[in-house]
């Protein structure tokens, strides 16, 4: 089992993600550059968070044509896991990997704080060791995080439960007050029709390790080291 | 020599004259500009530098000292944490978002320019009142964020006052922490004739020319004129100049490496070959990539655009660098040479406009001896004429809701500071900790000065401000290790403020001194002062009581702080942990009325002495502290600051989301109540502790003749002192968390 | 030639960014705005003689680059001059 | 009444913005493209029936609120119509 993690100019999360795959989860690790076109044999590739190329115009917009983006989109055709966090989720939605944009925070502030998620899909391999409708602890930090489909492709998401994580409050209940930025329908996180692409405003790297604030993350990482090698051959 | 061309370069006739006797010859036009941005107040340090040499510098385990871009400190396990604080206030001050951001864009190229990552920002700031002083305070608060949260380096700690005489003069101070392998620091020496000088990243424009001469001046009505000095920040382009240049640490062809700040390419040069005995450079202008067209040599030397460093190299391996900074698309140019004459020599092409010896730039500014007059003492305190305490719990309220005491909580969320995965201790308690990964290293890091109390009385302000910091790095069970200090103060020129700095300085020396905590970097910044200005300026304001300047600030002088826990399982936290925990006071209690946040918000007062501090007791009660967060006593642990015992009681509960139940508390005489209540005493700790802990904790007290005492238990979803006050923790929250309007 | 391009939020999306201009402008008093639509004006300065050669391009650059189709809207106008 | 406002960096002052995109665009293969500058799109909706009327208030609104005069520049059009 192999991840990649993308670099970009500006990314950020990318020595974060390395740490909790290699340190924490002890599994293989390599750093994808952004100008390669080679993803070097990886099961899962991750875009981390950051500002990529300063989200200058709008976040992920550049990015997005990174020579390394063609190979990402070839590997998610032929089913290969590919896990947004942060601004690798705006650059998957720019990318047309995901539907939908994120926007400014209805809020117009950054926001760095802990939100709770809760899990609404444990069939797939981003989320399997997580429980049927498990309370996640895990923060936030962005500026733009505020998902925006139009209503069409919004009932679409919610018909074929494309939603995996929505801010809710710690029992679990999806209201507004749990939302930090106004995401419609509260949502933190959705996967493609497939099931193989995720994008999710939360940093599941930034809880992997009690001294951090807990360890909720690590699930999600574990659930891909043990499932990728499944999907790809399925 | 025309009065008004040495005015625009900020220099007096007697300065010029200095230097035409040091040439033996007249400036030309670049060199003059060149003289007149290093022998500014902020760059060369004219006013301030003799005072400067009574703080402590050395000391064990001090890499560096002041000197360079950046201090170093080891830590252990290979490591060296590198720091320094830098001020932005008068940038700021014009365009708060950009002057903030560009301040911290400029305090991180500090850091990398000794080798090392930066893992931590902090921010000190000063505002005057809102919603007055709102414009300053959104636009700080959001540049700081801007730039911070873009380039990826968590903003972990800081803190922030209101007060009338920041109005005109908002302070914004940054300050960086890094980490580098200690044998892989470096120093930004100009070494090797013959090595190669190349400049790296943002083009050159026109920015910020006379930017570090106008740091040095007061603001007047007509700072609009020189407005074109903002300067925009790019933190995308400073992210992919930090990571080139710790890519640079890997090759051995890279010599030293020097930001570029105030007074730009001239300060760079100066600086770095300065360092080297008998060091000189030659820059070509003509080699500089520029941003506009039609750029005079004379702008070039002086610009201070943003996200620029200077790179030494070994002849000949030029590519190499170049290849590096190319993987990060970034521009790199050679613009000149290491000489061995002494001498900075500019040419253009094959035209020489300018030539002048290394140790006149850099050492030549005449050492300005100012006189010092203490001022009339502010107006006293009579204390028996405060009226008794009336409404404990009303007063709590109206404390923890007052800005200077209230939640951080809606600041500090608008900054990434958990980026890293390194903050083990989140903003929103004492000091801030980042673990060093790979290790059990925790570092403690805050910026600590209540300026009120400096006012009042600066020699002892100054104690308290070190003292603060060391208390804050203490309740994480870290111990303090070494200093950077910001000194914000308004023009020495006047006799009472220059007193100040004197006194200021001989109190941070003694108590940095007597606590034996290196000062291994810092900043000055003199002229905080301004006119009242009509429109966007706010209105106008008379801000010191005392009449010392129309719109002077409180002397500041900010003191960061860093400290080290080496195991950081033993850290701890503000908030109290568990029900049914000992709520102990470490420390004493007197009439500290003085100078306290009660005497202000209640009675609307700013007066009396400043607690009384005594660093043989500060020391005990920090080993106490320190002893017993080693041997897993304590639960939590929390220092009394502003607001006194009741209001730091009332943050462990809020932190903590557990109530406290205490009997009365019946002072004897001649303690007040509200001394008791909200009086700032120093040395004193809120530490919450099992109840088998107790006797241990009260043999370590008597072992350093410490006093310990009960407070209450901890518990339920109130603060409760029998009898006295009785308020729920949502009523608390309530008050507190409004953050600052 | 200079290219002037406007992209703005679709009326469908939020544009909270309007709504606090707008009740800033209030609070100032200026109660007369009813609405505020906040949107990016880039100005681009091309290489290219042909209008509509350019026209072309830029229409290219919007679909590709400046404008996100899902949240935004584009128009555009071709100059020659520089500012309008 | 439909008020029209274009604020833009100051020429003089640093725009990485601009330079951030003209870079992509080349990236992109519209290299030639030789200049960006990214400012502002404000659209306001007026109550307002003189046109002079509007002009001063809507002069008042920038410099008051939506343009930073120390690194903007701003202009500004007033329509009947709504889109121009
Ligand atoms: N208050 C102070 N205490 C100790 N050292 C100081 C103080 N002020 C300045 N220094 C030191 O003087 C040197 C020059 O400071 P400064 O000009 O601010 O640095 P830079 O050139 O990196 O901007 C630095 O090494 C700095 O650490
Ligand atoms: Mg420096």
């Amino acid at each position: 089992m192999k991840f990649g993690v993308v670099v970009f100019p500006g990314t950020w999360s990318d020595r974060d993600c390395g740490w909790v795959i290699d340190q924490v989860l002890g599994a293989e690790l390599t750093y994808l550059w952004h100008k390669d076109t080679d993803l070097k044999g990886c099961d899962c590739v991750i875009l981390p968070g950051g500002f990529a190329y300063g989200d200058y115009l709008r976040t992920g917009a550049i990015a997005r044509f990174a020579p390394v983006m063609e190979k990402i989109g070839e590997f998610a055709d032929r089913g290969g896991l590919v896990w947004g966090i942060c601004n690798g989720f705006q650059v998957l939605c720019e990318a047309g990997l995901l539907p939908g944009a994120l926007i400014r925070n209805a809020s117009l502030e950054f926001r760095c704080e802990w939100t709770n998620l809760v899990v609404e899909r444990t069939d797939l391999p981003f989320t399997s060791k997580c429980g049927e409708r498990e309370v996640l602890h895990a923060p936030i930090a962005h500026g733009e995080g505020s998902y925006f489909a139009d209503p069409a492709t919004l009932s679409r998401l919610e018909q074929r439960g494309q939603v995996v994580f929505r801010y809710c409050d710690a029992t679990g209940r999806v209201v507004p007050g749990a939302n930090p930025n106004g995401s419609l329908h509260n949502i933190a996180g959705i996967v493609n029709a497939r099931g193989n692409v995720l994008g999710m405003m939360p940093h599941p790297e930034r809880c992997s390790e009690t001294e951090l604030g807990g360890t909720d993350g690590l699930k999600l990482f574990r659930s891909v080291a043990e499932n990728a090698l499944q999907v790809l051959v399925s | 020599m025309d009065e008004r061309r040495l005015r625009e370069v900020a220099l007096t006739p007697d300065e010029y004259k200095v230097i035409v006797e040091r040439l033996r010859r007249a400036p030309n036009e670049v060199e003059l500009g060149m003289l007149g941005v290093l022998w500014s107040e902020h760059c060369s340090y004219k006013s301030s530098k003799p005072l400067l040499r009574r703080l402590p510098s050395s000391g064990p385990g001090v890499l560096q000292g002041p000197g360079e871009n950046a201090g170093a400190i080891t830590i252990g396990e290979g490591w060296a944490a590198v720091f320094k604080i830098e001020s932005h206030n008068h940038p700021s001050a014009i365009e708060p978002y950009q002057g903030a951001a560009t301040g911290v864009g400029g305090i991180i190229r500090d850091v990398i320019a000794m080798g090392a990552r930066p893992i931590a920002l902090l921010d000190s700031l000063r505002f005057g009142p809102l919603p007055e002083s709102s414009r300053h305070f959104e636009g700080v608060v959001a540049g700081i964020g801007g730039y911070g949260n873009c380039i990826g380096i968590p903003t972990v700690g800081g803190e922030i006052y209101f007060d009338e005489c920041y109005t005109n003069n908002p302070l914004v101070n940054a300050m960086c922490v890094g980490l580098v392998r200690t044998d892989e620091l470096m120093r930004a020496r100009a070494e090797g004739t013959g090595n190669s000088l190349m400049l790296v990243g943002a083009d050159t424009g026109r920015d910020g020319i006379h930017g570090a001469s106008f740091a040095s001046v007061e603001l007047d009505d007509n700072s609009s004129q020189r407005r074109p000095a903002v300067q925009v920040g790019n933190p995308f382009l400073e992210k992919c100049l930090l990571e080139a240049c710790m890519d640079l640490s890997h090759t051995d062809a890279v010599v030293a490496i020097q930001d570029l700040g105030a007074a730009g390419l001239t300060s760079a040069v100066a600086e770095c070959a300065g360092r080297v005995e008998g060091a000189g450079a030659v820059i070509d202008v003509a080699q500089v990539p520029r941003r506009e067209r039609g750029m005079t040599p004379y702008e070039v030397m002086l610009s201070e655009s943003q996200e620029r460093m200077l790179v030494v190299v070994q002849r000949g391996r030029e590519r190499e660098v170049e290849s590096i900074f190319n993987a990060w698309d970034l521009t790199s140019a050679v613009i000149g040479q290491v000489t061995d004459d002494g001498l900075l020599t500019v040419v253009d092409g094959s035209d020489q406009v300018g030539r002048l010896p290394i140790t006149l730039l850099t050492d030549g500014a005449p050492v300005r001896r100012l006189v010092g007059i203490a001022p009339d003492p502010p107006f006293g305190l009579e204390i028996d004429a405060l009226p008794p305490l009336a409404d404990a719990g009303g007063t709590l309220l109206r404390l923890l809701a007052s800005p200077n005491l209230s939640s951080r909580r809606g600041v500090f969320r608008r900054y990434d500071h958990m980026v890293g995965d390194a903050t083990i201790v989140p903003p929103g308690g004492d000091a801030a900790m980042l673990r060093v990964k790979g290790t059990k290293l925790g570092l403690a890091m805050t910026t600590d000065c209540n300026a009120r109390y400096c006012h009042l009385d600066p020699h002892l302000g100054a104690q308290l401000a070190v003292a603060e910091a060391a208390r804050n790095i203490v309740a994480t069970g870290a111990r303090p290790l070494a200093v950077t200090d910001c000194l914000n103060f308004a023009n020495p020129d006047r006799p009472e403020v220059y007193w100040e700095l004197e006194e200021t300085i001989a109190g941070l020396a003694y108590a940095c001194r007597t606590m034996e905590l290196p000062v291994v970097s810092g900043n000055v910044s003199l002229y905080n002062e301004s006119f009242p200005t009509r429109g966007e300026g706010g209105p106008a304001q008379s801000a010191r009581p005392d009449g010392v300047g129309q719109s002077a600030i409180y002397p500041t002088p900010v003191v960061g702080m860093i400290g080290l826990i080496d195991d950081y399982s033993k850290r701890l936290g503000a908030g109290l942990r568990a029900e049914g925990d000992f709520v102990l006071m470490i420390g004493s209690t007197h009439n500290d009325l003085g100078g306290t946040e009660y005497l202000k918000v209640e009675h609307g007062h700013v007066a009396g002495r400043p607690p009384a501090l005594d660093l043989t007791r500060e020391q005990a009660v920090n080993r106490v502290v320190l002893a017993a967060a080693q041997s897993g006593y304590l639960h939590s642990a929390h220092d009394c600051a502003e607001g006194g015992m009741l209001v730091a009681l009332a943050e462990c509960c809020l932190l903590g989301g557990i109530g406290v139940r205490c009997p009365a508390v019946r002072p004897e005489a001649p303690l007040r109540l509200d001394a008791a209540f909200f009086g700032e005493s120093q040395s004193r700790f809120i530490v919450s502790v099992t109840s088998r802990a107790m006797p241990e904790m009260q043999s370590l007290a008597r072992r350093h003749n410490v006093e310990l005492s009960l407070l209450g238990l901890a518990g339920g979803d109130t603060l409760e002192f029998e009898g006295q006050l009785k308020l729920t923790l949502a009523e608390l929250r309530q008050a507190w968390d409004v953050l600052v309007p | 030639m200079i290219a002037i391009v406007i992209v703005t939020p679709k009326p469908v999306v939020n544009d909270p960014q309007g709504v606090t201009v707008k009740q800033g402008l209030a609070s100032l008093g200026f109660s007369e705005v009813s609405d505020v639509r906040i949107g990016k004006y880039i100005e681009l300065k091309l290489e290219e003689s042909s209008e509509h050669a350019a026209r072309e391009r830029v229409e290219a650059m919007c679909r590709q680059l400046l404008a996100n189709h899902v949240i935004e809207d584009f128009r555009f106008d071709i100059v020659r001059d520089g500012r309008r």
